[in-house]
């Protein structure tokens, strides 16, 4: 049921040793213990790699958008301002943690805890790499969907439990946006979903191969609609422009937030940030090829020259790099169309979702499903070759 | 391991999450938290149970729409807000009171009455099996949706879709003609 | 987990609480929100059932149409409960003692 | 040919169907509607054109027929027997009559296009014209006598609100009550009739109806009516020539049909002048064998027919209005055509039917040309007075031509319809009275008539095309006629076939029709009386929708030039039809000589004639006073003192003994049964019956609360009883 990090690294007989080494010591089977504190480093390593990845991303915002707009942007706390987001850390912290008197406090505090437990509650299946995913459920696409709707919970419990009118205006709008929002980016998931056969993301990347024409998007025109179905959704649902309804600064002064000072603040902006991330990475693994990198590169048979643990673990890198890299352009082009377009009104946000994004998303289902069917699951690609070997008597 | 201590988080979480639902009398917003961790608690439950497909489903289904739902519902039937309405009641939602409790405490006491009586008898009966190793289902289930059940599977996809309309119907606004 | 008894008690308690609120609360939500303690707390008992008894996954599927029917329970529910909100300014549940509003 | 019900019913039902689509989309889509109505009747004209042809040049006998029936409705049981048949009879007169009313009404509603588009109700004309096309194709393919009659009853619907149509205009709804109350008449006795043969034949279809006179069920038989015995053919026969004069417009029913003129000019084409009035003569022909039996009952119709001829004609001597005067000379030449029954003229009737209904749709059509081009713009009304016309010709080249063509039919002038078809009528007339003086009589009235017949009608045209015009402002305002497909199209394809032609055939050589060995009498041959006796055999039988064809053989028609008469009576006759067809010739050039000195020579007075014949000048202008003696007379002299006198009856016998005596009766026994009521039933068995329910229903009322928990609870209780005693 867990493929991933263990049974990656159990793979090599370091770690064999290792588990060996610590059952004779303490007498008893260890793997299960050992897992679990690996399980454990690797989380924190995740959770610390991603809460950075997140200060980097109020960065990156700053950053770009001053490009946009023919700006500096942060440039005085170390090189190129980089280390603008400690400063902003540390801001954060020692601020003074404010609960409003009219309150619902328990409730109160609990909102920002919702919003991050569901995002961090999603990077579980996450696939960094082949080796490097915390645990590659056979429900993972599903699971990520369930859970990361916490943060749906999460802004609406903030909104209400505020007792303020542009938290409330703010809480409601967010939480009917992401629940409206699910449906075309569920639906667009399950088309990819049905060309795979699998939910598990390792089925899904497994699909694909290292060069454009194998990845997903590529595969026929209607996955390519899909992308931008799913693509549009996800804006939506990480409430970013230009369908940042929810903090709409120059309507709900700051939407669900509003009362939210210090790190109660901070934990949902990273939410944010992080589910941004998130969404981006989901994009690259269903729809732009994932880890895979060109020629196989990444499973190190490549370099079968070095020492298998050495050419496996360039391999991983090459494979993170792959990912990161498709996931980081990604975010950019988020963080592009946030300070390119302007914000949609209310009732536009709903008509484009359920006019004209559900409907093209349950055709696109469809379509993709007859493709299947009818062309045997082959890609476009595949289809322009097999015609061309045709006359020689392929197929 | 692993089991048992996902399986104590899940019970504690049904337990204390169904207590919640029971006992929280000021704020309906609470009770529905509460709901909402007994419900997380049984997600946990069916992943103990080896049932994946459900437990994605039940996140799904449950935190992602019928508690988001409920939440919408206390609000747009007034919150918390207190104040008499045109009929001169209480516009409190009522949560209960001691008569109330203690009528269901005898109620519940009759029906566990009952249940215990019957899970004797299943315990009587039951001889352990050796349990199987933890599977996917999902592609069992998929392959049982579309075979053996597929009529209960359209069915309720026609309930759904009926669901949906008659609730976006009854809940239009009075007096909108659209 | 081995044992069978744990989550059959489990379902108990969750079954028999959502009854109490049921009986217990006078708010039309709140007796909404038993409901679904009640349909979770048999949902789990199929499941339950087809881990140790006889695992053909029937009970997964049971399960999974119990969902589907507390969904659309809590959908058309939730907007009973608004219309007669909208028609008597209250969600107490005995003032929806009359047939007619 | 093979025909069955539903492939010929579809001539009937085109019309009907559009007839009630139209009546769904006429307010929305008026064009639409128009569009399909003349798209219904062109498919009706091509599947009677089919029909047509085939038993025109199908060499069948002139008696063969097709005879298709279904059951309509069955009352068969308890010992009586009465089934319903519905069903289509096919004849040559069938179809040619069904070639006529669908060309003739297709041209008409082609013309109805341009004289209607800018009438306010332009849609709604053209749903009427559908209803009435399809009843009176219904009614020319009908097999018996009910389905002729719901026809009949249809077309005088579509009639009167056609007659009415313009119902802002008083006179309008005046006209067509009386056209609607004056063919009542002759409808009532027309259903007595029906009733009266159905008692002796025991069906209504013209087939048993022939084989039941082939069988001599008519000869002796009488009926009694006031304890005297007439015989039934007379009675029947008298009743059925009832609905004819009544349609028909004969005497003394002739009154509506001029009033029927304030309908619009295209309606009264096709109904008051080409197709339904003729229906009543169809219906003559129909029951001509009846007619024969009785020896009175000839005389008596070429009577009327000769008088209607000739009294119509006189007042339309002198009749200013445009309309009027085609009016009269329709109820004339109707005459004629009644006069031809009379006389025994079989087939020269039918061909006037159709020779008649050709050229006055013509007439009319070109009436209408004319009537919508003289705009008067003091009062913004149409005019139809003769006397502010004059000179149209050179305005209106086209109406002009096929006018004169019209006229010259009419009038009886060699080479044109009507010379052939007026004449025989008049040739036969003749012939009968040699043998019987009595018929010199009608035959005078018929000669007498065609001379007035040609002068009033040149009267007619010389007053309205020729000479100097006499409004000079009206004239000015006449738009120059040009060619137009809707306007002059119909007209100048009517004046076609207003040559005798196509009638008499005598030109055209044995190609054209093939029916005829060795001289083409298309006509003379392919319509002969019915011969009763070829449908002896018929009588009762179970007609289904089989084609009789293949269980009798029927001999191809020959012509016989002696019309079954020996040698030496055809050459008298031929001699006495010599004498008539030149008498005609002289008659009709005199008359168009008389009226060409006396309007466009001027060299005769008019005047004179008027005020030496002052007496009669009034009399006819008043249509010898039918008008004020049916109102003051009958009417007001006849059946209002007896209404009164029935409503004194009612008012002041019945009302005020009969039924204010049961009211007192009635009041004594209220007063009793109201004590019983309130006593016993009220206070001891109702409130007796509440007060229980009540007392039980407070027990019941405390499980009812519409308190859900309460009912949750009682579950969950009566649940776990349950359980638990099974478990």
């Amino acid at each position: 049921m867990n493929e991933g990090l263990i049974s990656f690294l159990s793979q090599f007989d370091g770690h064999k040793a290792f588990v060996k080494m610590i059952s004779d010591f303490a007498g008893t089977d260890a793997t299960s213990t050992i897992s679990f504190f690996i399980y454990l480093a690797a989380c924190l390593a995740v959770v610390g790699v991603m809460a950075t990845i997140g200060g980097l991303g109020t960065y990156a915002e700053r950053k770009i958008s001053a490009d946009l707009q023919a700006r500096q942007g942060p440039n005085r706390v170390g090189p190129f301002g980089l280390l603008q987001m400690l400063a902003d850390g540390v801001k954060m912290i020692l601020k003074e943690d404010i609960i409003p008197s009219a309150a619902d406090k328990p409730m109160f505090i609990m909102a920002p805890m919702l919003c991050i437990v569901g995002v961090f509650g999603s990077l579980a299946v996450v696939p960094f790499s082949s080796g490097f995913i915390l645990s590659d459920l056979n429900v993972g696409v599903f699971y990520l969907l369930g859970i990361s709707s916490l943060v749906g919970v999460g802004i609406f419990i903030g909104g209400y439990s505020s007792n303020s009118k542009w938290s409330m205006l703010g809480g409601m709008r967010g939480a009917s946006q992401i629940i409206s929002y699910e449906i075309p980016v569920t639906l667009s998931i399950i088309a990819i979903v049905v060309l795979s056969g699998g939910m598990s993301f390792g089925t899904l990347i497994g699909g694909q191969g290292g060069f454009p024409h194998e990845w997903y998007i590529l595969h026929n025109p209607f996955t390519f609609i899909a992308f931008f179905v799913y693509f549009i959704g996800a804006l939506a649902e990480t409430n970013r422009a230009p369908f940042d309804l929810p903090e709409a600064e120059s309507e709900l002064v700051s939407g669900y937030h509003t009362e939210y000072t210090g790190m109660r603040f901070a934990f949902f902006a990273l939410a944010e940030y992080i589910e941004v991330f998130v969404v981006c990475g989901v994009a690259a693994a269903l729809f732009f090829g994932g880890w895979k990198v060109p020629f196989d590169l990444g499973t190190g048979e490549a370099f079968s020259a070095l020492p298998p643990i050495i050419a496996k673990n360039i391999g991983q890198i090459l494979q993170l790099g792959s990912f990161f890299t498709k996931t980081l352009l990604l975010y950019y082009v988020v963080i592009w169309i946030r300070w390119t377009l302007p914000r949609l009104r209310v009732d536009q946000l709903m008509t484009l979702c359920w006019k004209y994004l559900t409907p093209i998303a349950l055709f696109n289902l469809i379509m993709i499903a007859v493709w299947a069917y009818a062309f045997d699951g082959k890609s476009m690609f595949e289809l322009f070759t097999a015609m061309g070997s045709g006359s020689t008597g392929g197929h | 391991m692993f089991d048992s201590v996902l399986f104590l988080l899940s019970a504690i979480l049904i337990v204390v999450g169904s207590l919640g639902v029971l006992f929280i009398k000021e704020n309906i917003m609470h009770a529905c938290v509460a709901l909402l961790t007994a419900l997380f608690g049984v997600a946990g439950a069916y992943a103990v149970l080896g049932a994946d497909f459900l437990a994605a489903t039940q996140l799904v289904v449950y935190v992602g729409g019928v508690v988001i739902l409920m939440l919408f519902a206390v609000m747009l039937t007034g919150g918390g807000a207190a104040n008499e309405n045109k009929f001169g009641i209480e516009k409190i939602p009522a949560m209960g009171n001691v008569k109330t409790y203690i009528i269901a405490g005898v109620n519940v006491l009759v029906i566990s009455l009952v249940v215990i009586k019957i899970m004797a008898n299943v315990m009587q009966d039951y001889k352990a099996v050796a349990l199987p190793a933890y599977e996917s289902t999902v592609e069992k289930l998929g392959t049982l949706l579309v075979t053996d059940h597929v009529l209960a599977f359209e069915v309720s996809s026609i309930l759904l879709l009926g669901a949906l309309v008659g609730a976006a119907v009854i809940a239009r606004p009075i007096g909108s003609t659209k | 987990m081995n044992s069978m008894y744990p989550f059959l008690f489990l379902s108990f308690f969750m079954f028999v609480i959502g009854l109490g609120v049921m009986i217990a609360r006078k708010n039309i939500i709140a007796m909404l929100l038993g409901i679904e303690l009640i349909l979770n707390a048999s949902a789990l008992n199929f499941v339950t059932y087809t881990r140790f008894v006889n695992q053909n996954l029937d009970g997964h599927i049971m399960s999974l149409f119990i969902i589907i029917i507390a969904a659309a329970e809590a959908a058309v529910g939730l907007a009973i409960v608004i219309r007669f909100f909208q028609v008597r300014e209250s969600i107490h549940i005995d003032d929806a003692a009359q047939l007619q509003a | 040919m093979d025909y069955t019900i539903t492939t010929v019913a579809w001539i009937v039902l085109l019309p009907f169907f559009a007839f009630v689509i139209n009546a769904f989309i006429v307010k929305k889509v008026p064009n639409v509607a128009v569009g399909i109505s003349c798209a219904a009747i062109f498919g009706s004209f091509l599947l009677s054109g089919r029909i047509f042809f085939d038993f025109v040049f199908g060499k069948y006998s002139a008696d063969y027929h097709v005879h298709k029936v279904f059951n309509w409705f069955d009352l068969n049981g308890g010992g009586q027997e009465f089934v319903m048949k519905m069903g289509i009879y096919i004849d040559n007169m069938t179809a040619m009559m069904l070639f006529m009313v669908t060309g003739v009404a297709f041209l008409i509603h082609i013309f109805s296009t341009y004289y209607m588009k800018e009438d306010t109700r332009y849609g709604r004309f053209f749903v009427y014209m559908s209803l009435f096309t399809s009843a009176m194709l219904g009614l020319v393919l009908s097999d018996n006598l009910i389905s002729f009659f719901i026809f009949w009853e249809l077309m005088g619907f579509c009639s009167y609100s056609l007659i009415g149509f313009y119902y802002e205009k008083e006179d309008a709804g005046n006209a067509n009550i009386k056209a609607f109350m004056t063919t009542r008449i002759g409808d009532v006795f027309f259903l007595l009739g029906i009733l009266a043969i159905y008692f002796q034949v025991g069906s209504f279809t013209f087939v048993d109806i022939y084989a039941a006179i082939s069988s001599g069920m008519f000869t002796d038989a009488t009926v009694t009516i006031f304890g005297f015995g007439l015989p039934l053919a007379l009675i029947a026969s008298l009743a059925i020539f009832m609905g004819t004069i009544g349609k028909s417009a004969q005497f003394p029913l002739q009154v509506w049909l001029p009033d029927a003129m304030m309908g619009p000019t295209p309606c009264s084409a096709l109904i008051h002048a080409a197709t339904m009035v003729a229906a009543g003569v169809y219906l003559s022909l129909r029951m001509f064998p009846l007619y024969e039996i009785h020896p009175f009952m000839l005389p008596f119709i070429a009577t009327i027919g000769g008088i209607t001829a000739l009294g119509a004609a006189t007042i339309a001597l002198v009749q200013t209005d445009f309309k009027a005067v085609l009016a009269y000379s329709t109820i004339s030449q109707l005459g004629y055509m009644v006069l031809g029954v009379g006389v025994g003229a079989y087939n020269a009737a039918f061909m006037h039917l159709i020779t008649h209904a050709i050229f006055k749709a013509c007439l009319f059509l070109a009436a209408g040309s004319v009537i919508h081009s003289l705009h008067d713009h003091h009062t913004h009304q149409h005019v139809q007075e003769m006397p502010r016309m004059g000179g149209l010709k050179n305005k209106m080249k086209f109406t002009w031509f096929a006018m004169w063509c019209c006229t010259f039919a009419i009038a009886g002038v060699p080479f044109f319809s009507g010379f052939v078809s007026k004449d025989r009528i008049l040739g036969d007339a003749l012939v009968m009275a040699m043998h019987n003086p009595y018929y010199w009589f009608p035959a005078t009235l018929g000669f007498i008539g065609a001379l007035l017949t040609a002068f009033y009608m040149c009267r007619m045209m010389f007053l309205a095309f020729h000479g100097e015009p006499r409004d000079k402002d009206l004239y000015d305002h006449i738009h120059e006629e040009k060619f137009s497909w809707n306007r002059n199209l119909p007209l100048l394809i009517l004046a076609l076939f207003t040559l005798g032609v196509w009638f008499s055939g005598s030109l055209t050589g044995q190609k054209l029709v093939k029916v005829a060995s060795d001289k083409v009498e298309w006509f003379d041959t392919l319509i002969v009386k019915p011969k009763t006796e070829n449908f002896k055999n018929y009588q009762k039988q179970n007609w289904g929708p089989v084609d009789i064809k293949s269980t009798i053989s029927f001999p191809v028609s020959k012509y016989d030039s002696n019309h079954g008469l020996s040698e030496e009576e055809a050459h008298h006759v031929h001699s006495v039809h010599s004498i008539g067809a030149i008498a005609s010739i002289i008659i009709a050039f005199s008359g168009i000589f008389i009226a060409f000195m006396m309007y466009i020579r001027k060299s005769w007075n008019p005047g004179w004639w008027v005020n030496t014949f002052s007496t009669w000048y009034r009399a006819l202008q008043n249509k010898y006073y039918f008008d004020d003696m049916y109102i003051k007379g009958i009417i007001q002299k006849g059946l209002i003192p007896v209404n009164n006198f029935l409503a004194w009856v009612d008012m002041g016998i019945y009302d005020k003994y009969a039924i204010d005596g049961w009211e007192k009766v009635n009041r004594c026994a209220f007063t009793v049964s109201k004590w019983f009521d309130n006593i016993f039933v009220d206070t001891i068995a109702v409130d007796g019956t509440g007060a229980s329910v009540r007392a039980f229903n407070v027990i019941l009322r405390t499980f009812q609360s519409g308190k859900i928990q309460f009912y949750i609870i009682m579950i969950i209780l009566v649940l776990s009883s349950y359980i638990w005693s099974l478990a």
